[in-house]
């Protein structure tokens, strides 16, 4: 068990699959970079975000291929590598670039199996870094889980730390459906105790990681070290909340959520995209009908404004729900209570 | 010829067999859709058949191709199953893909079929991605995107022209130029005029060639694989062609001057001129071509009426085939 | 006042406007057709859909525009036509095909005027076909008005009858926003009573189509028709219900079905497009919010499985939400209350 | 020079002004980014400035170009305010748009800048769209997409450009040619390896000119701009030129040989080869260029001291600009 950060685990699950599976192989723009440059050094890049570092100079130009910038080819190549046997992780580097690839991940990969007639599987992982907070601005700090979550065939992975990020990662190599993983940009750095040895997440299981009785608080990516926080500052006056982070958005395990709010009566759902057809709707409405008896109070959702997210870091920060936002909506939760 | 041997006498059959089938059921669709029995609408292949089977009869199971939304053709002559097909056409449950994909989504990825698309130019970057496994087994597979003159000029369709050159992937791109795309005509909607010209731009060798010539087409296929052999990477042919039909069943096609397709029927039809060639060459008996003609009319109304007679999907159907597990 | 077709209305919404104002342009596949056939006929199209018919003969070429098959040169030159000042139509036909374009719709036009500091409008129409019905299979069969109404930045409209669809379009057409216009195939043909003159549809005032004292139904598009089969169908057993089609789904009136459920205090949502991230699951989050404490019954959506849109007509009848799911779905918010 | 008249004293200084106005906005970014006091991640366009400044002295308010993530140059050379620039690269509240856009997204619609876009081939079909508007209104206005080699791969900018030659579209595609996308070289991801002759395939004159000859890029754009005129729809410039800093500030650029930056700063630097020919022809003076240096110097100054003194936003604009009316 050693410290990683969420850039390495990740980097050490890729390093891990393609040495225990030849049909895995990683695309993408600059997964490796320096091709046609003039230093003649190879991996000169190893990804924007150097999560694929190393996979060049172990495995090869023929299974990690450095693309020219053509998402609908690179994610369009990985179906059709897919559909003919191999297990390709294709990397979309920021995921505000789904806007030219749609087609490949919902009409094409999402589809196959079904318009198909189960006949064939198409095991894609496609990677996408998200996120607010960088300063990186409207196009390049989005949360778009929702609209993929929305997508019949997909699965959609979320992970909020170093930890779940590689076991997921191995899990959705090795899943025979189409993946879809969101690396949270602000979380790279974050370290987290990794296990050496490959191990896998599974899908559909969400993590509890506070327990208490009165409010249940649900979150995802960075908003869960955010929702901890906010917690954690909760209990010295009685306060005490479950915090579930489902971890994978589809398949979502409701069945936590439904049964911490039985317990608790209320609900905090804490979400990084705008308010609209969000994730946090989603949970919302799932347990508007099946929780409906146990609910003593609305439910809360946190979310940014219906609004792009802003360069400036004055406003990135009002933008993204932080500690305070999370902990002002738990008290609210309990104070409707009186 | 240089580049292809001498068909066999049997291998010429199977590739009449091949078109005469497709052109069989294209025109017994063509039929049945009239009397409003078939469900959604259908994008008929019908003169177009040369190319189809000029190309596949260079391939082997192992081959990929990807199709389009006029995609029969490219089925039948990539070795799908016509009851399967035709019974997937009417909705059925045993329909190739249980009724639930239809005539824009025939797929059999067993036969290296890797599925008709209903969305132009969705085509061509799984076929570059199929050519990236083939180049990657190093076993002389070869990945095929069939698309036509308008889907040239969908974004996907450049990139994956690029991408196959920057990768040497063994990918060929056949470009259907049956003038149109939907009620537009192509002298219209690219700009060069020239689809192989713009394939050049992308940096790899075209050949226009007279897609209702089956020789034609076979023999420049033949080029492009040993090109893709020999690791030099992609190819794109651009094949002349006409639809004898309009672009979907119930077009009155008001684009096309009234004896157009007539003018045609006469002058390009792949069918015809087959016969006459081997006729004229004397490499496959008439009698045999004749016997072929009756055995398609025979398969294709047994496919109508075990496609008639097929039972429809069942409400447990509509929740399966989404994901292997979930 | 005379009986149109959906599609006749929106037809001559789009002939009025063109008349009215010359910036008023249209673009898009086929709108015309015709171009570079061997007929040398224009106009051999008029849209696949028939909707733009007879404006090319009236209004000419450079404003009634024929382009190649290339969707995100469409939109997007809707977008630097409006930039430049412009109120350009564009057609982008099925609404599947977001797929191909959707960076143009939700990255640029969306985002335009918010990256930009308030300083530029780009009014911008995009119409597109919606809808299952037509076994038209799991690519040209969809109904995806989540996945923009969820884009801050865009209004999203989905009319469900002739008389609205027109007013609706000249007020699109006349709004300084991005506006999404979806239609829905099986609406086409439908006739009702549409006024000659040009009149505007405001946006965010949702239409109360029945009024009733037991549950509140909310539809949109086919599924009002629908509604209003099944919630006349419960009359002679005494159950009566508010009908309310919210008519754009951003902004949404969701005042008028929160006064609606503080009457009824029971809620049914019926939707055409799948479960997960829904609009059904937006209204059902807003009104477990706002609305909680006027709540008896679970809220109930009534939507699709989450499966993409079958071909075969056995099955495609099973997807979408008819009148007798729907009448199953209001007993079963009344059943519960005993 | 025949197709552009010989340029006036002044109308040379104002280009000059130009070029020397962005290489000190940019050197002096990457001085102040450093520091650390500038958010987000900024890419530099210092090397470049002879082709915004000779394409954009071709044009007027009324003309129109869209930019990319590399746009400082592109606005400067269109007239954006280069204070309300630097106030909006340090996020604050007057910045040109008021903070909410940043380096990536400057615009000012009403000199004709449709936006630097963070979205790589954003632009391209933006810009066939406004020159649509400038075809219809007949008043002779143009349209310019500036690009990178690497956007070139982008399937929008293929649809952009078919689309312009079907339409006959003015509008000029100008392709930075820099050598890199990101940390990758144009020799790869270029199957061609020849933008100029990819546009050729879409039906378009293409000219490939050495961008950082500021006389040969105003002299291509006017050649450009007169057919647009003539209504003979799109060209496309290739210019050859580098970029004197990393992709992003912070770059490590280990693909580039070690000495590529420093020999490129010799032989490909702009300003000194303006510099050597308007002395060598005497059609400037020295000493007004020199002048000139320093107003830029003092001007650049002072935009990072009123930006760094410049509010940040409030709360209140948290909420502002997505709609005119919602
Ligand atoms: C992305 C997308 N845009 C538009 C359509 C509608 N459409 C279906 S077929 C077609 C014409 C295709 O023309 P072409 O590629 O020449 O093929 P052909 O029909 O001639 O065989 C169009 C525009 C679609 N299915 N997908
Ligand atoms: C659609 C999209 N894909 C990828 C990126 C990431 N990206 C930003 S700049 C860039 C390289 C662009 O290269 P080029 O067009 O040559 O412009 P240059 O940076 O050289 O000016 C890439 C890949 C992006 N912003 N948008
Ligand atoms: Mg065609
Ligand atoms: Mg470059």
């Amino acid at each position: 068990m050693s410290q990683l950060s969420m850039r390495d685990a990740l980097n050490q699950a890729l390093h891990q699959e393609m040495a225990r599976d030849e049909r895995v192989i990683v695309l993408g723009e600059d997964v490796s970079g320096g091709a046609g440059g003039s230093s003649g050094e190879r991996e000169a890049s190893g990804g924007i975000f150097g999560v694929t570092k190393g996979l060049l100079p172990r495995f090869g130009d023929q299974r990690v291929i450095d693309t020219p910038i053509s998402e609908s080819a690179i994610i369009g190549a990985a179906a059709g590598a897919a559909l003919a046997g191999l297990r390709p992780v294709a990397e979309l580097m920021f995921a505000d670039f789904v806007g030219v690839c749609l087609d490949q991940i919902y009409n094409q990969i999402a589809k196959f199996r079904y318009m198909f007639g189960g006949r064939s599987t198409c095991p894609v992982v496609i990677r996408m870094a998200m996120g607010a907070g960088m300063n990186m601005g409207p196009q390049h700090s989005q949360s778009i889980y929702a609209m993929l979550t929305a997508v019949p065939g997909l699965k959609v992975v979320v992970p909020s730390n170093a930890r779940d990020a590689k076991g997921l990662l191995i899990e959705a190599i090795r899943d025979d459906d189409p993946v879809v993983f969101f690396e949270h940009k602000a979380l790279y750095p974050r370290k987290g105790e990794v296990p050496e040895e490959p191990y896998t997440v599974p899908f559909g299981e969400a993590g509890l990681l506070r327990e208490g009785e009165h409010v249940t608080v649900v979150a995802l990516a960075r908003m869960v070290p955010f929702a901890e926080k906010a917690i954690d500052a909760l209990v010295k006056e009685g306060i005490t909340c479950d915090l579930i982070d489902p971890r994978t958005t589809s398949p979502l395990d409701i069945d936590t959520i439904l049964e911490s709010v039985e317990g608790t009566g209320r609900l905090v759902i804490v979400d990084e995209s705008p308010p609209r057809c969000s994730f946090a709707a989603d949970v919302a409405s799932m347990v508007a009908e099946k929780a409906f008896g146990a609910l003593k109070r609305p439910i809360i959702q946190v979310t940014p404004p219906h609004t792009p997210v802003p360069f400036a870091p004055a406003l990135e920060r009002l933008y993204v729900p932080g500690p305070p936002r999370i902990e002002a909506a738990i008290r609210q939760a309990m104070a409707r209570a009186t | 010829m240089t580049d292809a041997p001498a068909l066999s006498p049997q291998r010429l059959r199977h590739a009449y067999r091949q078109m005469r089938l497709i052109r069989e059921f294209e025109e017994r669709l063509h039929v049945e859709i009239a009397t409003g029995e078939i469900p959604g609408f259908t994008h008929l292949y019908a003169g177009q058949e040369a190319v189809a089977v000029g190309v596949c009869e260079q391939l082997g199971d192992g081959d990929y191709i990807v199709s389009t939304h006029r995609g029969h053709g490219h089925c039948i002559a990539k070795g799908c199953d016509v009851l399967g097909m035709m019974k997937e056409i009417y909705g059925r449950r045993d329909g190739l893909c249980k009724g639930k994909g239809g005539s824009m989504h025939i797929a059999d990825t067993s036969k290296g079929m890797l599925g008709a698309n209903a969305i132009v130019g969705g085509g061509p970057p799984i076929a570059v991605g199929a050519a990236i496994a083939c180049k990657i087994r190093g076993n002389r597979q070869v990945s095929v995107a069939f698309g036509g003159d308008g889907s040239a000029n969908q974004g996907t369709v450049f990139e994956a022209m690029n991408m196959a050159v920057v990768l040497k992937a063994p990918v060929i791109f056949v470009m259907e130029n049956n003038g149109y795309s939907e009620h537009t005509g192509a002298a219209y909607a690219i700009g060069s005029c020239d689809l192989a010209g713009r394939a050049r731009g992308f940096g790899m060798p075209a050949e226009c060639i007279d897609g209702a010539d089956f020789f034609a087409v076979y023999e420049a296929m033949g080029r492009a694989v040993a090109r893709a052999h020999r690791g030099e990477g992609p190819t794109t042919l651009e094949a002349a062609i006409t639809r004898f039909y309009g672009h979907f069943e119930g077009d009155p096609q008001n684009y096309r001057a009234k004896d157009e397709v007539a003018r045609h029927r006469r002058t390009m039809d792949c069918l015809q001129r087959f016969r006459a060639r081997v006729e004229a060459d004397g490499s496959v008996a008439i009698a045999d071509l004749d016997a072929i003609d009756a055995e398609a009319t025979d398969l294709i109304d047994r496919a109508v009426r075990e496609a008639r007679a097929a039972p429809a999907p069942v409400e447990a159907d509509l929740y399966t085939d989404v994901y292997i597990q979930y």
